[in-house]
């Protein structure tokens, strides 16, 4: 049965940020793109920064996320969000830039980018959703599948003696001296997400003092490309995922 | 118990039921009917909710809004309104 | 199109790419992003020398992928930005190109050509032809392509592609190769300031609440968006077609033979004018200095008069196929074309006039 | 029956419009039909919505992608939405009662609503409202012979599912009475 | 180009993607490489699930440009290979295509094109003849193109792909569409082992004793050298095109009126040829199959008998340019395209023909 | 004064490999690339698998590699080598296959192939020839030109904060399981020549075993491009280059 | 004097024979002669050598790339091997004379060795062998009046060397003398 | 002490010196002629060549042979011979 609101009394604490546009999402039911795309857009709004902020939309099936983030935006060619973001973050260094990316995008054709837009130390902030396969174009395993995940180019599951282990990027790129905070998070909770929230909040911050490059991997899921209902993405994501890609700051600012 | 309520976008729901499993009280569902885009949406379902946000911040489709009754220490504000 | 009389300095003594480079600067150029790569290296180098003494970015890039799609995202910010290559180079800036002619931003890409295909030889070569006019990406789009044939070109026409690019909001490209890149010559350079910037509304640089936001794409999933597009473009095309056209004529006035040849095969096609004219044989030349708009008109109305062209490239015959479907059938098309960087003389390209006066029994003296 | 016949499937992803199609197009093919099925693709499928339109002639196909349709089989609202306005006059539209919110409004084309969900759960196999569909299609539009039909079904159906063909004629065949009794399925 | 008669299956419903994947196998492919790209993800998705089960290689890449590299390595180690991808995706190969011509390396490149220019549409267009027979990549050098307009086509040119390629030492490309890789239609495979494989002399296997080591390179410093390789390539695309044009006549041997056009655009033409001929107006298609070799002569002997020849294509206006070419200025040629994605519908290019009849004042019935 | 040579009753200790060509080098004098290529062509002609090996040359000085190693090879595209090798090996898995390729190549534009390659675990040989510059095109400025290098490109020295730090692209990819042997030798002294031919040697005994990618770094030197006489590199190398390119196993298989 | 010569300066990277060119080209301009400098450039490089070709005409150049000259100035002996075929009948070749194993052998062209590396030691400047060179040419070819030379000097030597002036000009001078004494260094 | 010695191609030397400076024993220097390719190159300039080879090892060229008298142990072969 239905239950009537009644909200006499109560206050609002919490809403859709004015950062979002009113276009519904494209998006699966349950994926965790969109709300990503909307702790994102809650940050830019709550720093009041939207003026000053300028995204990069990869290619994937975040590929419209300028339809839905209201702030000016650019659409990279597969895997170049990171080059796209350098050349606007040199010309425009006192804008916030972040680049917004899918494994396939990030970890497989646009690998080079990645290494090197990190290693420059370029400001900007980049947001990797890692959902382990390649959505948009239907399931295919990406670099970042686990091992004997089935997808529709490794039908079989993923077989690490032919194509090789799930790729680490974050961590590689960890490494790097241009990386200056690097996380790993998730949205498939609620604690999740406030976490995920504090990291990108950090990273503007971070941005605004000219630290070098911030590197926020998301855990996210795909319902249709993994083929199970978004609940059953949870249990996906805590025991297949997170043992692979373990949740938490992977390189912190020294003080 | 603090007291609460949500309102729930039943066009831009698309039934993921990630809020129902979000609710630790168990105040949300899913209706019988479908809305526009073919979906069964998330509805209240007990009239026990706090207002604690957990449905909102999992919700894809930021479709549920969030009240709670004032208390004395300010209510965690997730996002700045207005 | 309009010809603009700069203030311009001193003569010197420079090299084409190190012209062109410096060109950029005095033209205003925001940015420079690039990778090395023989016979144009020297326009990075330069780059790399004088802008931390004066005013703009310069990013050695890890590749030309990332080059060309750090264009984009300056262009899309609104920067006046360029990148440079040499042809293999270039392929692989191909998929970046065809982006950037889609999204309409308007920058400059250099390609110094170099004897193809593969890996091939560091020598000029102008081989590159079908791919810069053409459109080496994918789909419909065309490149604003400007073919200098002297080192103050190089240095000139940065300032026309620059201000072509920004007015029509679409990519230009110049069209050089390995000799014009390397060679010293006099050069006359114009001087800063001379080139305006203006303010551009669709740029993205942060969303003031006063305004929408601002949208750099060249994804249209519905095709009937798509092919809006394509059709905003095709009419843009048209109208660089109308208003942009540039060649320079050589002693056509009187000519039965019409030499038609572009950069540095031009040159080399000026001097067979003048030793054909010693022997009596009436040669003119049509340069085309314009590639895309290319000069149909001009080569159409010499036409009538010609009794043959002959095309001079540093190909297996490309650009010949721009001027014969320009002459459409009035009158027979030649070619002549040396490959893979070697460089026809004016000697053996006089010889090819003269055996196809032969053959057309039209031996004149 | 003219010529060519073009039919569009359209519903979320799950009800199995794709198969539909299939076996439409691969009875056609045992019959010497020409035959074209063309499936939307890319990110129009996010958000879960499907269709595919089969083309069954008698003559050599030009194009696989036209954009009015001679019938309509939709299984859900935003199908409705989008290929409602897409029958040719005199056309047919049928939907599947129980998925839709707002009934098609239009007067020149024979629409029907018809419960296959519903008769799919009386054989306790909802899977096979699809067939209920076009059990009912087949009766209204006899294109193809019913054996053909379940040949194609065998084709279709990966081996691992060929238990289930015998509850896929059933549907077949519920769906051919409900369109002989249009009174208790007619709007 | 000789008609092979081969060994042929039970007729199936299949997608063309899945067709052409199907019968790469049946030609005996040792190897495939390739990237996910809509809207010919099922080829890779085909060889994942097939080749475990019977034989050969196949790679998911990390890109296209590893892809193509990939082709190259296994190509000069004398495998049967080849990738596919869509426009994007090919764009990046043009680097590595034509590294890939000019060694000499026989591959198939599958283009299942999709609406340009940049991201674009995923709907099925041909905006990219330009970029297949110009050669989007640097340098002169030509793929052997072939254009399917069936499922039926897009199984059986990889049969001719194959056997063109090693013949010539040369890539070869099958030029398709998003409509014909995603369409269900009847197709009768050819069986397995009708395709020999033949050891070559020149592939990169180990160097015994016996012989002296073997290169594979596109490197030639000397621009003597890299001449003779072009020329070498040259004459190469000479006899093929004396010897592998292919294109299919229909109704042309009354026809007042030549329709051209290939893959797609055809299907819909041969539709017009039937509408207007009801209509009593002579119309004739003709549907080149090689895109290179392109059907010179046979169109330019259609321009003796025709009026004028309107060429359809899902673009602005490509191959127009090649039957220009080809007519050469005998008669008017004409051109209806749709772009973006769109595909032309048999009642508007009727139209079109009634138009231009009338504007010619040569209206028919 | 010159010496006589007096050979009698002596017995040959070390002569030129039968696996090199007798073409000249065209390398500069004094330049590592030639100490590399004989090298390898001492362990194929050691081994005797001069008939197994298929070689890859990369675009940069080594570009005509072909012309001094008496074996199968094949040129591949700038940054390509280790796509073109996968693509050799994956269709010839029991022949040798190496790839050797210069800084700019194996770590600027070939970044993507290189890490991907390793991630797979292909079966082949990597040697990289790490000599901080690029050689081929005029003493460019490398991924790996160390801090404060004045290159063509950096002619006020490399600066970090601008470019990025040197990039350790080898200490990457020992992180990737696909990596089963990874060392970083030189060729300036002959102990480090000695060394460097243990570590080939192993390398193809392991391709042998299938085990995996074998990566070797070899730190190099470029004369011209480092403005400096061939025996001024050998302390460039000690001095500048080892502390940020230590020597030794950086991934050694596990017994 | 003809209307355009061809000269090709080659040797070491070192030996300065880009700047040689340079010279001449820069003097040329000066005197508004139409000129065009043309270095090797790449892998041939590789090795270290290195090599230039100067055109000076009154008339527009066409090509800056020939493949015979009128002189050829060499300061090593691959180039030697490289050029020396390279010179037109009664052109002019220069080379310098301690840095050649085989000497010319060809009789229809002029042929000198310049003891340029020698005189130069005189000088305690290695460097200005180059500038020997440069003035036994334009002694034998006075293409430019020396005091263009000299302030093409200026253009060409960057500002940190200008106060090597003097002895590039003595230099230059003291390979003019040579020229003007040819037996000493006549073959 | 072992005796031993070296044959230096000259046409193929460059003089770039490494091998002088690897030389234990400073048995090798630069001549004063220039070969062909315009380059000093190295030669033996003292007779206490020890045969040890490093100069080979080190050699861009690959111009060295070595030569060393024989010892019980046989002598450690850098390169199978034949
Ligand atoms: C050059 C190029 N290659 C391939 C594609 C096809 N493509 C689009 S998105 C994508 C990968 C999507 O996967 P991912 O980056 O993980 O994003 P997701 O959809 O999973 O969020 C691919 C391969 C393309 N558009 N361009
Ligand atoms: C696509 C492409 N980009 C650039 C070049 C030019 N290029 C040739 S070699 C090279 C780099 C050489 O440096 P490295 O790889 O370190 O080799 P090294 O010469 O130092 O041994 C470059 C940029 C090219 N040939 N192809
Ligand atoms: S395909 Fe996967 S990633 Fe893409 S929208 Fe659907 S669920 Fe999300
Ligand atoms: S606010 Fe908290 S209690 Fe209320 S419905 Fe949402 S999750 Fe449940
Ligand atoms: S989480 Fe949002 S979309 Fe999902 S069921 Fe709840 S309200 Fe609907
Ligand atoms: S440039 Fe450097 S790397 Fe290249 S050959 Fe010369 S010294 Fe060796
Ligand atoms: S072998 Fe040893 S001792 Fe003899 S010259 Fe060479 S380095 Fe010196
Ligand atoms: S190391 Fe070799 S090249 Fe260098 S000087 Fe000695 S012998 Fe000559
Ligand atoms: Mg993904
Ligand atoms: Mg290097």
């Amino acid at each position: 049965m239905h239950i009537e609101n009644n909200i006499d009394g109560l206050e609002l604490v919490y809403k859709r940020p004015e950062t979002l546009t009113d276009t519904p999402f494209h998006y699966c039911p349950g994926c965790g793109h969109s709300v990503a795309h909307r702790v994102l857009m809650e940050v830019v709004e709550e720093l009041g920064i939207q003026d000053k902020t300028i995204g990069i939309a990869p290619v994937g099936c975040s590929v419209f996320a300028y339809h839905y983030m209201d702030v000016d935006m650019q659409e990279a060619a597969h895997g170049r969000a990171s080059a796209v973001a350098t050349g606007v973050k040199r010309v425009r260094p006192d804008k916030y830039v972040f680049s917004y990316q899918g494994d396939g995008d990030l970890a497989a054709i646009g690998t080079a980018e990645t290494i090197h837009t990190v290693n420059r130390g370029e400001n900007i902030l980049m947001v990797f959703i890692n959902n382990g396969i390649y959505g948009m174009t239907g399931g295919q395993m990406a670099p970042t599948s686990l091992v004997g995940m089935k997808t529709s180019t490794s039908p079989y599951g993923r077989d690490a003696a032919n194509v090789g282990y799930p790729l680490k990027i974050t961590e590689l790129i960890a490494q790097l001296p241009g990386a200056y905070y690097v996380t790993r998070q998730s949205v498939h909770t609620s604690g999740a997400v406030r976490k995920l929230k504090k990291a990108i909040k950090a990273s503007f911050e971070y941005q605004k003092l000219n630290k070098g490059t911030c590197f926020i991997e998301v855990v996210s899921n795909c319902p249709s490309g993994w083929k199970m209902t978004p609940k059953e993405t949870i249990d996906y994501i805590e025991q297949q995922m997170f043992p692979m890609y373990p949740l938490g700051d992977i390189k912190v600012p020294k003080q | 118990m603090i007291r609460g309520t949500v309102l729930i976008n039943d066009n831009t729901c698309k039934g993921c039921e990630l809020c129902i499993v979000a609710c630790p009280q168990e105040s949300l569902g899913l209706s019988k009917n479908i809305n526009l885009a073919g979906y069964k949406y998330a509805e209240l379902v007990q009239d026990n909710c706090t207002g604690c946000i957990n449905c909102a911040l999992v919700c894809p489709e930021a479709a549920i809004t969030v009240y709670r009754q004032p208390k004395e220490k300010k209510a965690e504000k997730v996002t700045v309104i207005g | 199109m309009k010809e603009i009389k700069y203030k311009r300095s001193e003569p010197r003594l420079m090299k084409g790419n190190e012209a062109l480079a410096e060109a950029a600067i005095c033209a205003g150029m925001d940015a420079y992003f690039g990778y090395p790569i023989t016979p144009q290296s020297e326009i990075l180098e330069y780059f790399t020398e004088q802008i931390p003494k004066r005013q703009g970015i310069v990013l050695q890039a890890e590749s030309e992928v990332a080059s060309i799609n750090m264009v984009y995202g300056a262009a899309g910010a609104g920067a006046r930005v360029m990148t440079s290559s040499s042809s293999p180079g270039i392929s692989l800036m191909q998929e970046g190109i065809s982006y950037i002619a889609s999204a309409q931003l308007p920058c400059l890409v250099v390609n110094v050509v170099r004897g193809g295909p593969g890996l091939g030889t560091i020598q000029p070569s102008q081989g590159d032809y079908f791919q810069a006019v053409k459109g080496g990406g994918h789909g419909d789009y065309k490149l604003i392509v400007l073919a200098p044939a002297t080192v103050q070109e190089m240095a000139d026409f940065v300032f026309d592609a620059f201000r072509l690019a920004e007015e029509y909001r679409n990519p230009a490209m110049i069209l050089s190769d390995g000799a014009l890149g390397q060679m010293m010559e006099k050069v006359e350079l114009i001087e800063e300031g001379q080139l305006p910037k203006s303010e551009e509304k669709w740029t993205t640089v942060g969303k003031p609440k006063t305004r929408q936001r601002n949208i750099i794409t060249s994804l249209f999933i519905q095709p009937e968006k798509m092919e809006q597009i394509n059709i905003d473009l095709q009419a843009k095309y048209k109208v660089i077609e109308e208003n942009e056209v540039r060649y320079e004529l050589i002693q056509t006035k009187d000519a039965d033979i019409i030499l038609s040849a572009y950069g540095l095969s031009a040159r080399i096609c000026q001097k067979v004018v003048e030793l054909a004219r010693e022997k009596g044989i009436k040669v003119g030349l049509l340069r085309p200095i314009t590639l895309f708009p290319f000069p149909k008109k001009a080569i159409a109305e010499l036409a009538n008069q010609a009794e043959f062209f002959l095309v001079v490239e540093m190909n297996a015959g490309q650009m010949v196929e721009d001027v014969a479907l320009a002459v459409n059938g009035k009158v027979p098309v030649h070619f002549k074309g040396r490959m893979g960087g070697m460089i026809p003389t004016p000697e053996e390209i006089l010889a090819e006039v003269e055996a196809i006066l032969e053959k057309q029994n039209l031996v004149k003296v | 029956m003219q010529k060519a016949h073009e039919i569009i499937f359209a519903g979320f992803g799950g009800q199995g419009v794709l198969s539909m199609g299939q076996v439409i197009a691969y009875a056609a093919m045992i019959e010497n039909k020409e035959v074209s099925w063309m499936p939307s693709y890319g990110p129009e499928m996010r958000g879960g919505t499907a269709n595919c339109l089969v083309i069954v002639s008698d003559a050599r196909i030009s194009s696989p992608i036209v954009s009015v349709f001679d019938t309509a089989i939709v299984l859900n609202q935003p199908s409705m939405d989008k290929f409602e306005s897409a029958v040719k006059p005199g056309g047919l539209l049928l939907y599947e009662k129980a998925s839709l919110v707002n009934i098609p409004t239009r007067t020149d084309i024979e629409v029907f609503g018809v419960p296959a969900i519903e008769e799919a759960a009386k054989l306790n196999k909802k899977q096979v409202a699809n067939m209920v569909m076009l059990g009912f299609f087949l009766e209204k539009r006899p294109l193809i012979q019913p054996e053909n039909i379940l040949k194609a079904l065998k084709k279709v159906l990966p081996d691992r599912h060929h238990h289930l063909i015998p509850v896929n004629e059933q549907a077949l065949l519920v769906g051919k009475q409900l369109a002989q009794q249009q009174e208790i399925v007619l709007n």
